[in-house]
């Protein structure tokens, strides 16, 4: 880059020296140090047995777990953003009613504990021991008994969802709320319904905002899912539980589990950086073609030649 | 459906039908799953094996956590919970208890562990840190007996820190963060054979024994004569001295089994 | 093809204020069908506003706004008005183009994608034509090679003229300009303006252009309305409101622009 | 409002109507009904032994469980704030080795269960037994035994508060990204250092999308802090749960901790509004001085006069 | 009041890429110090990337700017060229004003605060001193009502006002207009040149004004930079490079302004 470009008047070549970033470099070997530092203690710590941690990688309860870990936290963020967009919309709204019917969903799930609700929808045929269904005031068409049909799994999945519909819907909430007015009129000033902008104008805009935290949600989830070994299902977290009460192999079982949930991890996490790039496009674009987001502004100045 | 069981031995309202039983199987040797499998073992599953087997009662047996038993079986989810739960005057307002054998407290150490304790000198634990799970009520033993019994004698008291479950306790015994743990007699037992670090466990005097019982929901007055009757007719026919013999802890049989008996023959 | 037919704009006694600070005290004006009417006036008098009024971005305060024989907002239903639902306003303002001051175009989109959005999505009308079109209308305002860049990547005066293109492609029957020519350069300023005449020429196509091109206004419109302060200060043909004996505001309005 | 404003030309006398929503009003009835329908049967309920629930509120166990919870609650939040707008700034930064580090940094600590790493900072004397300070390759300063600088209460703060930094990192780092390029740009031309506009600039624009996902992670840390019981602190859950498993009042004890953590979401959320009030003050002006956000758009046209 | 020097630009064969389209050519005049310097050019010649280059709010890919004694972005020691860290490029970039052609205001701070902003915090200059001569600034541009408001409260036009004002209450001794009076009316845009042309009097600071306006870059300027397609076409006194019979390029675009 540093090569003259024009031929024409040689005169005085001027040197030109990029800057030094002496922190930078101290920084670099000080993580340097501090990462092999960190991997030779642990691989060679021979309390952390890594030949049980292998040994029980593809155990098939551990295996079993991490279905049921996999299985819980996709229907549950499938049901969460469902809802989360649906009460993100209500909170917004003009109607008041709307609002504030969204506001006490918001407030009153993300206020009591997953574990309480859990417990409370498993335990449903305790308070309520039959279900009816049917149009009030009219003979019911169906009535069953409720722990028939509230399995354990659909306690969980109702628990775990209707929970996460709270939190996505406050980050929506935050994306939307990121998008300028401007959007939301030129959408409206060539035609578009109320939701047709939100669904082509605001919400792709909003996605930038949006993913981050969702990746947050998901990831926090995967752990959460084990809340539901309260209500008899075992998920990866417990099934290491219930492999170390039995062996007492505490550590070497929590890094079992620990391996799984970085592996899983590292998908969503890739996934995630896949998506934000496909919504930065036009942000991104802006930046310069091999840019990251604002990035450009921030970056060492570009060389300059010799005149 | 229900395969055809046994006939039964003991007349019961419920002979044919299928009760479901809710357990946390994490607490060897009580009942957790056999090594590499989905089987569940332990003295408890053998004994309520050979109960449904007199009653002529199929079981279904679910693996949950403890703050699901008690409100499943309040809620009419489980007709009947067993976990090695001690049986106490306070939690029988709650539900009710069948029981069937008597559990004691030891204390358990690490191997290398070079500190006061010493058996049979309750005292010496004085000033100590004690690991328990939470719930086990032996500490309430230790701050309503010993704790007392500390001051008096000039000592600190124990200090308690409570987890939430055997392996946790386990845990920080072996990274030094508590002297010793306590546990019941039978769990010592096999955490003697499985802890990956040697352990040494002496038992306490000053703790009295306990009963254990199946927990059954309080009006369910039925049921709990039936597994009353069931838990005698085993005792009776040597099945009970047999398993307790198989997993070595015959010292702690109950052989006069009965309900509540928290208030209804309490120990000392 | 689908055939714009097109709507004259009766704008009557509106009111609208932001907190304490009324911006619009009583407007009223009329706009004959296939006509260009131009709106001039001091900065913050209100034009704007005015524009967004039309097309009932924001809702004002009284007032009435009759787009053709619709009330903007109402419909008749047995000599009573209801107002309409948001579905239904929508079929209003599909009629209505708008081209932003600030050109408000879709980020996320490109050039292409933001002129297609409209009749792709609102209208319905195939990929393939509407893209035709759209290419046509792009290289009409000198863009054809920036198709599938995105808007950040583009100079202000690109910027505007992909804002004046997406309403074009709307084949709107009525559309609000507002200072659509402010980032461009003389040059582009006439081609635009071609555009813009050529449009109004052919599809009869109402517009109400607010401008600062006293040229443009002179020039090419039916009609000048000059505002001031929320209020209609002359109405008229061009040569009668932009006559600097007409009033001193207007005056020293035209005196410095001739400069 | 719908009276005339002119006296002038009392023509015809238009009617208008305003649009009516019968929806929206099937909506609140719907919604009126099952809310007291809850409330009855839940307020009337035997089996939720309400004396019982009342009776535990201001227990000393309960209460001290409450403070625990708050305590770490609010450091471990602290902590990951400033934490997380470290990481997020090196995440968005020219430097590819901050960039890579903080990557890794958010990677393994959203990875790793907050369980795992609890118990691993906690059993930090079973791997290490001495920690040991001061400069390589010299003569240690000093030597401490481990478990005795690593409190349980250090641990429980540490484990939290590195973990929470990461997802706070990520939701930062979506605020940063949603403030328009532009901004930085006229921060720098009018002299402000890469720090002075994110500060001044960046910082309190992104704070509207920043909020609401940072009110969810700390409501979530208000629940997550019941995973300390793990290495023998106990907070407001455990506290319940500690009672409830000597006494089996199972849901009485449920319910009480649920009141104690509503009560701590409803201040928390009161907060939260607040703090977007304040953040949302140029947008909400542009929406009118009543106006909500964007809603002004979303909302039933203003009311048309006579003519 | 710090007694501004004024600082003279000189670009020199400045090169700047985005992906494959070229948009700067090899760009290289002078600027003298206190003097008013118009650049002209069609949409999208790269007038306003040239204006962020001088404030190395973009870096070039080769070339290079000097104003006044120092090379943007350099430092001299020993005769060498040592590239300046942010904290030192900063202080380089608070002598240089800029006005954006989109104004880029401040929307989380009101009007009296966009202006503040600069001479507070990066000057460190009292509060009280700062916002009268804010308050000053914002009645010389007639906007002296609207102190208190958010940018997203004020009209196009009002907006641009505050962005010039913005500019100028830092006192920078280079200032560079993108486009500042395009969203004025007449009326405005001669009373917001005379502010500028006061102060390119009073406090000797140098201009380079991005503008349409022939008649400014005519009567004000004492130099015309005509880009076309990213590089210099013409530049010179504005009575040469204004000369339609100069080049054709020239010709078309003056025509189209002079209708
Ligand atoms: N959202 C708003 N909140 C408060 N006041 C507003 C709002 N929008 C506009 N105004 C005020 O209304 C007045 C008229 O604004 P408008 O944008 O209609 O002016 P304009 O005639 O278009 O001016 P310009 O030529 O500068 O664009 C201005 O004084 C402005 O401050
Ligand atoms: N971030 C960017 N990424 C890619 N291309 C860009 C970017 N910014 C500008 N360009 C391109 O550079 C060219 C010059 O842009 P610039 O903004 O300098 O033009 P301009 O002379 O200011 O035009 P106008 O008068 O319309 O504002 C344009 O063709 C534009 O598409
Ligand atoms: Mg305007
Ligand atoms: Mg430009």
């Amino acid at each position: 880059m540093s090569t003259p470009t024009h031929e024409t008047a040689p005169e005085v070549v001027t040197h030109f020296v990029s800057l030094k970033h002496p922190w930078r470099i101290a920084g670099i070997v000080l993580v340097l140090i501090l990462a092999l530092l960190l991997v030779i203690t642990v691989a060679t710590n021979e309390r952390f047995q890594w030949d049980v941690v292998v040994g029980y990688l593809f155990n098939p309860r551990i295996l079993a777990g991490l279905g049921m870990t996999i299985f819980l936290t996709f229907i549950a963020m499938v049901i969460g953003l469902a809802l989360g967009v649906v009460i993100a919309v209500m909170r917004t709204s003009a109607s008041r009613t709307l609002r504030w019917s969204s506001s006490f969903y918001v407030w009153f799930f993300r206020g009591t504990p997953v574990l309480v609700q859990l417990v409370f929808w498993y335990n449903l045929g305790y308070l309520f021991p039959e279900l009816t269904f049917g149009i009030p005031f009219l003979e019911p068409f169906v009535t069953v008994d409720t722990n028939s049909v509230i399995t354990p799994l659909l306690a969980a999945i109702l628990g775990l969802g209707l929970n996460e519909g709270a939190y996505l819907a406050e980050i929506i909430r935050a994306g939307i709320l990121s998008v300028s007015t401007g959007q939301r009129e030129a959408a409206t000033s060539i035609g578009m319904t109320r939701y047709q902008a939100f669904r082509r104008i605001i919400l792709p805009q909003a996605m930038r905002v949006i993913i981050p935290p969702t990746g947050n949600e998901t990831i926090g989830m995967l752990k959460s899912t084990s809340l539901v070994s309260v209500i008899a299902l075992s998920d990866l977290m417990y099934s290491a539980q219930s492999i170390y009460s039995r062996t007492f192999e505490v550590i070497p079982l929590l890094l079992t589990a620990s391996i799984w949930y970085l592996v899983l991890t590292s998908l969503l996490s890739i996934g995630q950086a896949q998506i934000e790039t496909h919504f930065g496009r036009g942000a991104l674009a802006e930046a310069g073609v091999s840019g990251r987001g604002m990035s450009h502004l921030l970056r060492r100045g570009g060389k300059a030649a010799t005149r | 459906a229900p395969e055809a069981t046994a006939a039964a031995e003991v007349e019961s309202p419920f002979q044919g039908e299928t009760l479901t039983l809710a357990t946390d199987a994490n607490y060897p040797p009580c009942q957790y799953f056999e090594e590499g499998s989905d089987v569940m073992i332990g003295y408890e599953v053998d004994l309520w094996d050979a109960i449904a087997e007199k009653l002529g009662v199929t079981l279904e047996v679910e693996n949950t956590q403890f703050a699901s038993l008690i409100p499943g079986v309040q809620s009419g989810r489980y007709d009947i919970a067993m976990e090695c739960i001690s049986d106490n005057v306070e939690r029988e307002e709650q539900v009710s208890f069948v029981n069937y054998i008597f559990d004691k407290t030891d204390v358990v150490t690490i191997e290398s562990y070079d500190g006061p304790i010493t058996e049979g000198d309750d005292l010496s634990l004085c000033g100590e840190t004690m690991g328990a799970q939470t719930g086990f009520d032996t500490i309430d033993k230790v701050n309503e007996i010993l704790n007392p019994a500390c001051a008096e004698a000039g000592l600190d008291p124990v200090v308690i820190q409570e987890y939430p479950n055997a392996a946790d306790t386990y845990n920080a015994l072996n990274s030094g963060r508590v002297d010793f743990m306590i546990l019941g007699t039978s769990a010592a037992a096999y955490l003697n054979q499985t802890a990956p670090t040697p352990i040494n466990y002496a038992s306490i005097e000053s703790f009295p024994q306990k009963y254990l019982g199946m927990v059954v929901e309080k009006d369910n007055t039925d049921l709990q004569d039936a597994l009353l009757a069931g838990l005698e007719a085993v005792i009776a026919d040597g099945t009970y001295a047999e398993i307790l013999d198989k997993w070595g802890m015959s010292s702690l049989a109950l052989e006069e089994p009965g309900i509540n008996l928290a208030t209804t023959r309490p120990i000392s | 093809m689908i055939e714009a037919t097109s709507q004259s704009v009766d704008v009557s006694d509106v009111h609208k204020r932001y907190h304490h600070n009324e911006v619009l005290k009583g407007v009223s004006f009329h706009v004959p069908a296939n006509t260009v009417t131009s709106v001039l006036g001091p900065s913050g008098s209100g034009k704007s506003t005015l524009l967004r009024s039309i097309n009932r971005l924001i809702p004002i305060d009284s007032g009435l706004i009759r787009v053709g024989d619709n009330i903007i907002g109402y419909e008749e239903r047995g000599g009573k008005y209801y107002e309409l639902s948001d579905r239904d306003l929508c079929r209003q303002r599909q009629r209505i183009g708008m081209v932003f001051q600030n050109f408000n175009l879709f980020p996320h989109k490109t050039v292409l994608a933001n002129l297609v959005e409209g009749p792709q999505v609102v209208l319905g009308r195939p990929k393939r034509e509407t893209e035709e079109e759209a290419r046509e209308l792009l290289a009409s305002v000198g863009l054809a090679a920036k198709a599938d860049e995105y808007p950040g990547q583009l100079s202000g005066g690109q910027q505007q003229r992909v804002a004046i293109a997406r309403a074009l492609a709307m084949k709107p029957e009525l559309i609000l300009f507002d200072e659509p020519t402010s980032a461009l350069d003389p040059e582009l300023v006439g081609e635009v303006l071609d555009v813009m005449r050529r449009l109004a020429e052919d599809s009869s196509t109402t517009m109400i252009v607010v401008t600062h091109e006293i040229a443009f206004a002179r020039d090419v419109s039916d009609q000048v309305v000059f505002m001031a302060d929320g209020v209609v200060e002359a109405s008229g043909p061009a040569r009668e409101v932009l006559d600097p004996e007409r009033s001193p505001r207007i005056k020293s309005f035209l005196m410095r622009s001739t400069r």
